[in-house]
């Protein structure tokens, strides 16, 4: 709980942060853009706090690379 | 205004929920451990650690009679539980940077040391920079009970005492830890450890008598175990030892003597030795040859000879050259017969002159040893002869 | 966005030497050294010949539109859709690389240094400097790098000067012991993780005001930082042996242990983990720099800034996912990796190169 | 929310700082005496301190109406008395007196009668009372709507004294003082050039402080004298009342601990700074002139390094970025190391810290900080107080502070010692104002260190070092010739080599006439062949 309390302070804090700026300076684009890519951290972080398994990508690397990799040491054993 | 001062309400529990003091440690709620002991217990390892009593060592008026060190020992069925254990007895936490040695019990040896070697090069807190003993015929805890005079930490004691005798006096070995686990893991090379041992009343020697007497109990480094792969095997006497460290160039001063024709004898320094271990390899028989070239110093000239004729002079270098090298056949013959144990890194020889030999010859290295031919050669030369020139015992003759 | 923002050649030199000496200089001589034994050192010097090629390859796909960046170029050359799905995966190369290279100090501290501290905080503290870095911009950080570049090369010279007495040469024998393929083997990390990765300069040279001297910076960058590793390599060898070089995670490390000059100086090697934070904080800042302009072309932002904290939010719990272990990341980083990189840094600029090529051919009736 | 809008209220009613009665008197001075002196008394409430000493002139046949006004204590009385009252009063007119027309009557005055050298006509009462605040004395006649103003300043000034802020071994003693005209002379005396310019503006709508800009042309970035003019010309304020006021005004960057703009109370140190194309901006009032652009080298330097020798000076200069680091990073190493790294110390220094330490109650960052903290006091308090208390102040802080505590078991000794050299290496800065930043960043860093470490200390530092490169001073970036970097630029920064070889200005302030020496390098002062 006090993880995911922390993510939500860190989150308010980069709004605080970041949103006066671009709504000065920056196209609305730049702010949705920002509030999605916000959104996307906020719940990767959510889901790591509360012990959800999320997707390894480096076993996508894995699956994709592992034929030639083994291939490779193979022949060069 | 308010919208700014909440902004930075909120970085600051962020950040403050960031800082934590994890790793720290303050100093005075360490215990150096100094020096550790490993015996073996009923089930597992008896672990002995010498924590430094700071307040006693450091302060210049040491008035309080207690004693500079503290010993502390646990049983573990492993040697991580041991030393957590010892957590029970001693009040702060164990801090084993400063380890300067670290005493291994004969039996702990002989049963073999990886298991000790794996735990201790894994964990961050030990160095790689402490020496290593077996204690030989006793417990080694009791190495550590021992108090020293002059070094009031007796595992510091232990430290320079190894450090200055292998540099002065031949027949010790310092080994640090990462010397000995790739001495281990080579199939070329075993690795040798310098023994101790406690001379004198084991019981007087933990007490603080011992400290105000003048002839105390001492510790003291004897000969050199023998080790094969991580098993020890047994025990090199001091002129085999003084061989064993001639060939490894290990050397780098010590004293001799040569006898004199008509009684008496001369002292010789050591000042500087090379050794050279070639193989040579004639259809899959590899063939060492040792070369030591040697550089002494007339100490003390017992007897009455003519330290100013030059034919002297060879005659001594050439009767050291056959002591010393009595000594290192000494050193190869036990090995050969008794261990098996190539404790000189002849097959890394073999292995950096012909590698492919080397992997045929390698899982059977300890037989092909035993039977190994060895040339050896030594060459001394004698540059000085101290400050004065003749023999006072042949001045006075004349 | 950036168009103001000039790096001169002299500072992508020292950018592409560190970003070259970065992480490198920590695993690579133990990754080298399990494959090809005490020859590892014959092995990092066949890698960087092979290793001046492929920055040639990156320098020429640079110069297919020098002013531009490679989402940029990848859209004018592969067209609308298509570029935008090769710029989606090549930004999210820099971005895994500076997640994985993230985990790396994170596991480097806790088993070296600080065991008790989680590992979350010290990603968080070390990123939040990173962070820092990619808002103040692109000049700041290559000023930085110049700043920080002499004490690097001092602290460098220092452990190289005390650690050479120590060396034995019959460390390395026998010369070629183990044979050229466990060489090449032991070649493909030490060709990928100090010279291939540059391919996120393709990101940075449109920045550079001196576009003539592009190649000689990025040759001469990574020809020094490459020596620079195969110095650090020999010298584990020479020191360590090859049978501790490769049982240790952290080989340089263990070198600077062993750094032992009189009886005063020792047990500094505290202070030399120095060279290894900071060239990992600029290979892990001009990688996330990397992605977040990547990103912002692809999404044709008008400033980096919506993307910076955010993408630095998500690069938290993704340095955390992305190795349930030590041991599965090194796994993960000796076998699988190099050829993640290979494709990114020899495929990738080879297409591009080809069908520029073919384009041209095609637009540009025969006569 | 109500507390919010009322603050916002607050800010909106104070932000017009234009007052309008000081607009009124832009009026015209009229043609009768006794009303432009009535208006005069008028604005000024009966000040005690206004002189006003109304004469006649004796004009056969008529006699006109004069008065001369200045303020007691500005003006010089002596030279009212000796040069204005007589040529005054004891003047004949030379034209028929039939023909004579006011205005004759005033150019007479002007050409013929008074003795001073410095001499204007004013028209309006925002001129008459410029003119008698800055010590003129005015002189207005019945009948004409114009007045004379001369120039008679004559307060007590402080004379030219040694700089007490920045002391010298070897070079010359002088130091500001509080009179523009003064400092200004004080420089030009040093460059005698004609491309020495000097322009003036007055600032601050109330105090109407003279401030000058001061540059060599063709020397100093015409670019950044429009950017100085510019930022000089936007600040609004009602007074300035010493450098600082306008240093703070037109920085680059107000939000960092470090200072973008260089001040030296030093002669010699601003005429340095100008030959190397920099521009001094001098305030009226204060002994401490402005230099920009200032770069983080600059700190480290003092004019002395040029008097001495180019070794010594060189291995000094080294000694301060040395000591800078001792200053900035001393507790916090002490703090990373004997709370992380124990495994650096010596065995047998550990040993001893560990005895010192022993019954001590706090952790070694709480030790630090309550000795950092008391030292800040002191110092703070050293500086405040009156001369005559100085010695008491010492007894207590060494005594009570250093030794007691230590004896007391509160603090270890080792933890006196590391904050007595990080205090004393903070004093070898040569810039008061740079210093005070090392001492904020110390603070930062004993934080850092004790949560991470020499990991935390190297993150401060990485993230220092940005903050350095991303500053700039009038758009000069601020650690060069660091970063960028620039190889003449090495030859005065870490090092000072000898003068023969220092050729070039620094290449970013000054970019038209780098050129310094026109000497080509062999021309060295070579030994004589023999």
């Amino acid at each position: 709980m006090a993880q995911l309390s922390l993510i939500a302070a860190a989150a308010i804090v980069i709004v605080l942060m970041e949103v006066p700026y671009l709504r000065k300076n920056s196209s609305q684009k730049d702010l949705w853009v920002f509030y999605l890519m916000l959104g996307i951290g906020v719940a990767i972080n959510g889901a790591q706090g509360l012990q959800i398994q999320l997707p390894n990508p480096a076993e996508w690397m894995e699956a994709v690379f592992n034929p030639l990799s083994s291939l490779v040491f193979r022949l060069l054993q | 205004m308010l919208r700014k001062l909440g902004f930075h309400l909120i970085l600051f529990t962020l950040l403050f929920s960031l800082v934590g003091c994890w790793s720290r440690k303050e100093l005075n709620d360490l215990a150096i451990a100094m020096g550790m002991a490993i015996d073996k217990a009923e089930q597992g390892y008896k672990v002995t650690v010498q924590v430094v009593n700071p307040s006693e060592i450091a302060l210049k008026q040491a008035s309080t009679m207690r004693s500079p060190v503290s010993v502390h020992s646990e049983t573990g069925e492993t040697l991580f539980e041991a030393i957590r254990k010892i957590t029970k007895v001693s009040p702060r936490k164990m801090y084993f940077a400063h380890l300067r040695i670290l005493v291994l019990s004969e039996e702990v040896a002989r049963d073999g040391i990886s298991k000790v070697l794996d735990f201790i090069s894994r964990e961050p807190e030990f160095r790689t920079d402490f020496y290593l003993t077996v204690a030989k015929d006793q417990p080694a805890g009791n190495v550590l009970k021992t108090l020293t005079i002059i070094e009031k930490i007796p595992a510091n004691k232990l430290y320079l005492s190894l450090e200055t005798s292998e540099k002065t006096w031949a027949p010790t070995v310092a080994l640090q830890l990462d010397e000995l686990v790739s001495n281990i893991l080579s199939d070329g090379i075993n690795p040798v450890i310098t023994g101790i041992e406690v001379i004198g009343d084991k019981s007087v020697g933990q007490t603080r008598k011992n400290v105000e007497t003048v002839a105390p109990t001492r510790l003291k480094y004897t000969s050199v175990a023998v080790f094969k792969k991580d098993k020890l095997v047994g025990w090199l006497n001091e002129e085999e030892s003084k061989g064993y460290n001639y060939i490894m160039g290990n050397v780098k001063s010590t004293v001799g003597h040569v006898n004199c024709p008509q009684g008496g004898n001369v002292l010789m320094e050591v000042i500087r030795t090379k050794s050279d271990i070639k193989a040579s390899v004639t259809e899959d028989h590899p063939r060492i040859n040792v070369h030591l070239a040697v550089e002494e110093n007339v100490a003390e000239a017992n007897c009455s000879i003519d330290l100013l004729n030059p034919d002297t002079i060879d005659h001594l270098q050439t009767k050291a050259e056959k002591i010393i090298k009595s000594f290192m056949e000494q050193a190869i013959r036990k090995t050969q017969t008794e261990y098996q144990a190539d404790i000189f890194g002849f097959g890394e020889a073999v292995r950096r002159e012909n590698p492919d030999v080397w992997k045929k010859l390698r899982n059977n290295w300890s037989a092909v040893f035993a039977e190994l031919p060895v040339d050896i050669q030594v060459d001394v030369k004698i540059r000085r002869v101290g400050t004065t020139n003749q023999s006072l015992q042949k001045e006075m003759q004349e | 966005m950036l168009k103001d923002v000039k790096l001169s050649a002299r500072q992508l030199m020292i950018l592409v030497l560190i970003v070259t000496i970065g992480d490198s200089i920590l695993i690579l001589p133990s990754l080298t050294t399990a494959e090809a034994k005490q020859d590892a050192w014959i092995a990092s010097i066949f890698s960087l010949l092979v290793g001046v090629l492929v920055v040639g390859l990156l320098h020429v796909t640079s110069r297919l539109y020098p002013n531009l960046t490679f989402v940029e170029f990848s859209e004018k050359i592969l067209g609308k859709w298509l570029g935008i799905v090769i710029s989606l995966l090549f930004v999210s190369y820099p971005f895994f690389s500076a997640t994985a290279h993230l985990r790396e100090i994170g596991d480097f501290m806790t088993t070296q240094i600080m065991p008790e501290t989680p590992i979350e905080s010290i990603h968080i503290v070390f990123l939040l400097v990173v962070l820092m870095a990619v808002r103040l911009g692109l000049e700041p950080i290559a000023r930085t790098a110049e700043a920080f570049f002499p004490w690097l090369t001092i602290l460098f010279l220092f452990l190289v000067v005390f650690i050479v007495p120590q060396a034995k040469l019959e460390n390395l024998q026998p010369l070629f012991g183990e044979g050229t393929k466990a060489m090449l083997r032991g070649s493909l990390t030490f060709i990928a993780f100090p010279f291939m990765e540059l391919v996120v300069f393709l990101m940075l040279i449109p920045f550079v005001n001196e576009q003539n001297k592009v190649l000689h910076s990025l040759l001469w960058g990574s020809v020094i930082g490459g020596l620079v590793l195969i110095l650090i390599t020999t010298l584990s060898i020479l020191v360590l042996g090859s049978e501790l070089t490769n049982r240790t995670f952290y080989p340089s490390y263990e070198l600077a242990k062993k750094i032992h000059v009189g009886d005063f100086l020792e047990r500094i090697e505290s202070l030399l983990t120095g060279i290894w934070l900071i060239t990992i904080f600029f290979k892990i800042t001009v990688y996330f720099f990397s992605a977040v302009l990547g990103l912002a072309q692809i999404l044709r932002l008008t400033s980096l800034r919506p993307l910076i904290l955010p993408l630095g939010l998500i690069l938290i719990p993704m340095s955390l996912i992305i190795s349930p272990n030590i041991v599965y990341f090194n796994h993960v980083v000796a076998k699988i990796w190099p050829f993640y990189d290979f494709t990114y840094s020899v495929i990738l600029p080879l297409l591009l190169i080809a069908t520029a090529y073919i384009r041209r051919q095609v637009s540009q009736p025969k006569h | 929310m109500g507390f919010v809008r009322s603050i916002k209220k607050i800010n909106k009613q104070r932000r017009p700082l234009h007052h309008p009665h000081l607009d009124a008197e832009h009026e015209p001075l009229l043609a009768s005496l006794a009303l432009n002196l009535s208006k005069i008394r008028q604005t000024m409430g009966q000040s005690s301190d206004l002189i006003v000493r109304e004469i006649l002139l004796r004009q056969d046949p008529l006699v006109i109406q004069a008065a001369i006004v200045y303020m007691d204590g500005l003006a010089d009385v002596k030279a009212v008395q000796d040069f204005i009252l007589p040529s005054l009063m004891q003047h004949r007119h030379s034209l028929p007196s039939s023909l004579l027309q006011i205005a004759d009557l005033i150019n007479e005055i002007k050409q013929m009668s008074l003795t001073v050298a410095n001499l204007r006509e004013i028209t309006d009462f925002t001129g008459l009372f410029e003119s008698i605040l800055s010590g003129g004395t005015v002189i207005l006649l019945d009948g004409a709507a114009i007045g004379l103003a001369v120039n008679t300043e004559g307060w007590e000034d402080r004379n030219v004294e040694e700089s007490t802020s920045q002391t010298v071994v070897r070079g010359p003693k002088e130091g500001f003082t509080e009179n523009l005209r003064t400092n200004t002379a004080l420089i030009r005396r040093r460059i005698k050039d004609p491309r020495l310019w000097l322009e003036t503006r007055t600032m601050g709508q109330m105090t109407k402080t003279s401030v000058a800009l001061m540059y060599i042309r063709e020397l100093a970035n015409e670019k950044v004298i429009e950017e100085v003019r510019i930022r000089l010309d936007r600040v609004r304020i009602d007074g300035i009342l010493e450098s600082g006021y306008v240093e703070e005004l037109i920085q680059d960057e107000t939000f960092t601990p470090f200072p973008t703009v260089f001040n030296s109370e030093r002669p010699d140190a601003v005429a340095g700074g100008l030959l190397e194309g920099r521009i001094a901006i001098l305030v009226d009032g204060t002994p401490f002139v402005l230099l920009v652009p200032a770069l983080f080298t600059q700190f480290f330097q003092s004019p002395e390094d040029y008097y001495q020798r180019a070794d010594i000076s060189t291995l000094i200069r080294m000694l301060r970025f040395f000591s800078f680091f001792i200053a900035l990073l001393g507790p916090s190493l002490y703090i990373a190391i004997t709370t992380f790294h124990q495994q650096m110390i010596p065995t047998t220094l550990l040993i001893s810290l560990a005895a010192q330490r022993e019954g001590i109650p706090f952790p070694a960052f709480v030790e630090a900080f309550m000795m950092e903290l008391t030292f800040e006091i002191l110092r703070e308090a050293g500086t405040r107080m009156p001369r005559n208390v100085g010695q008491a102040l010492s007894i207590v802080g060494a005594l009570v502070i250093g030794q007691s505590a230590v004896e007391a078991g509160i603090i270890s000794a080792a933890m006196v010692i590391v904050v007595s050299i990080t205090a004393i290496a903070s004093f070898v800065l040569p810039s008061y104002n740079f210093a005070i930043s090392v001492r904020i960043l110390r603070f930062l860093f004993m934080g850092l260190a004790a949560s991470f470490g020499l990991f935390g200390i190297m993150l401060g530092m990485l993230a220092m070092v940005l903050h350095l490169s991303s500053l700039r001073s009038f758009g000069v970036p601020y650690l060069s010739p660091f970063a960028p970097l620039n190889y003449m630029g090495q030859k005065d920064s870490m090092f000072r080599f000898p003068h023969w070889s220092l050729l070039t200005r620094p290449r970013l302030i000054s970019q038209i006439n780098v050129i310094r020496e026109e000497t080509p390098p062999a021309q060295k002062p070579n030994r004589r062949e023999t």
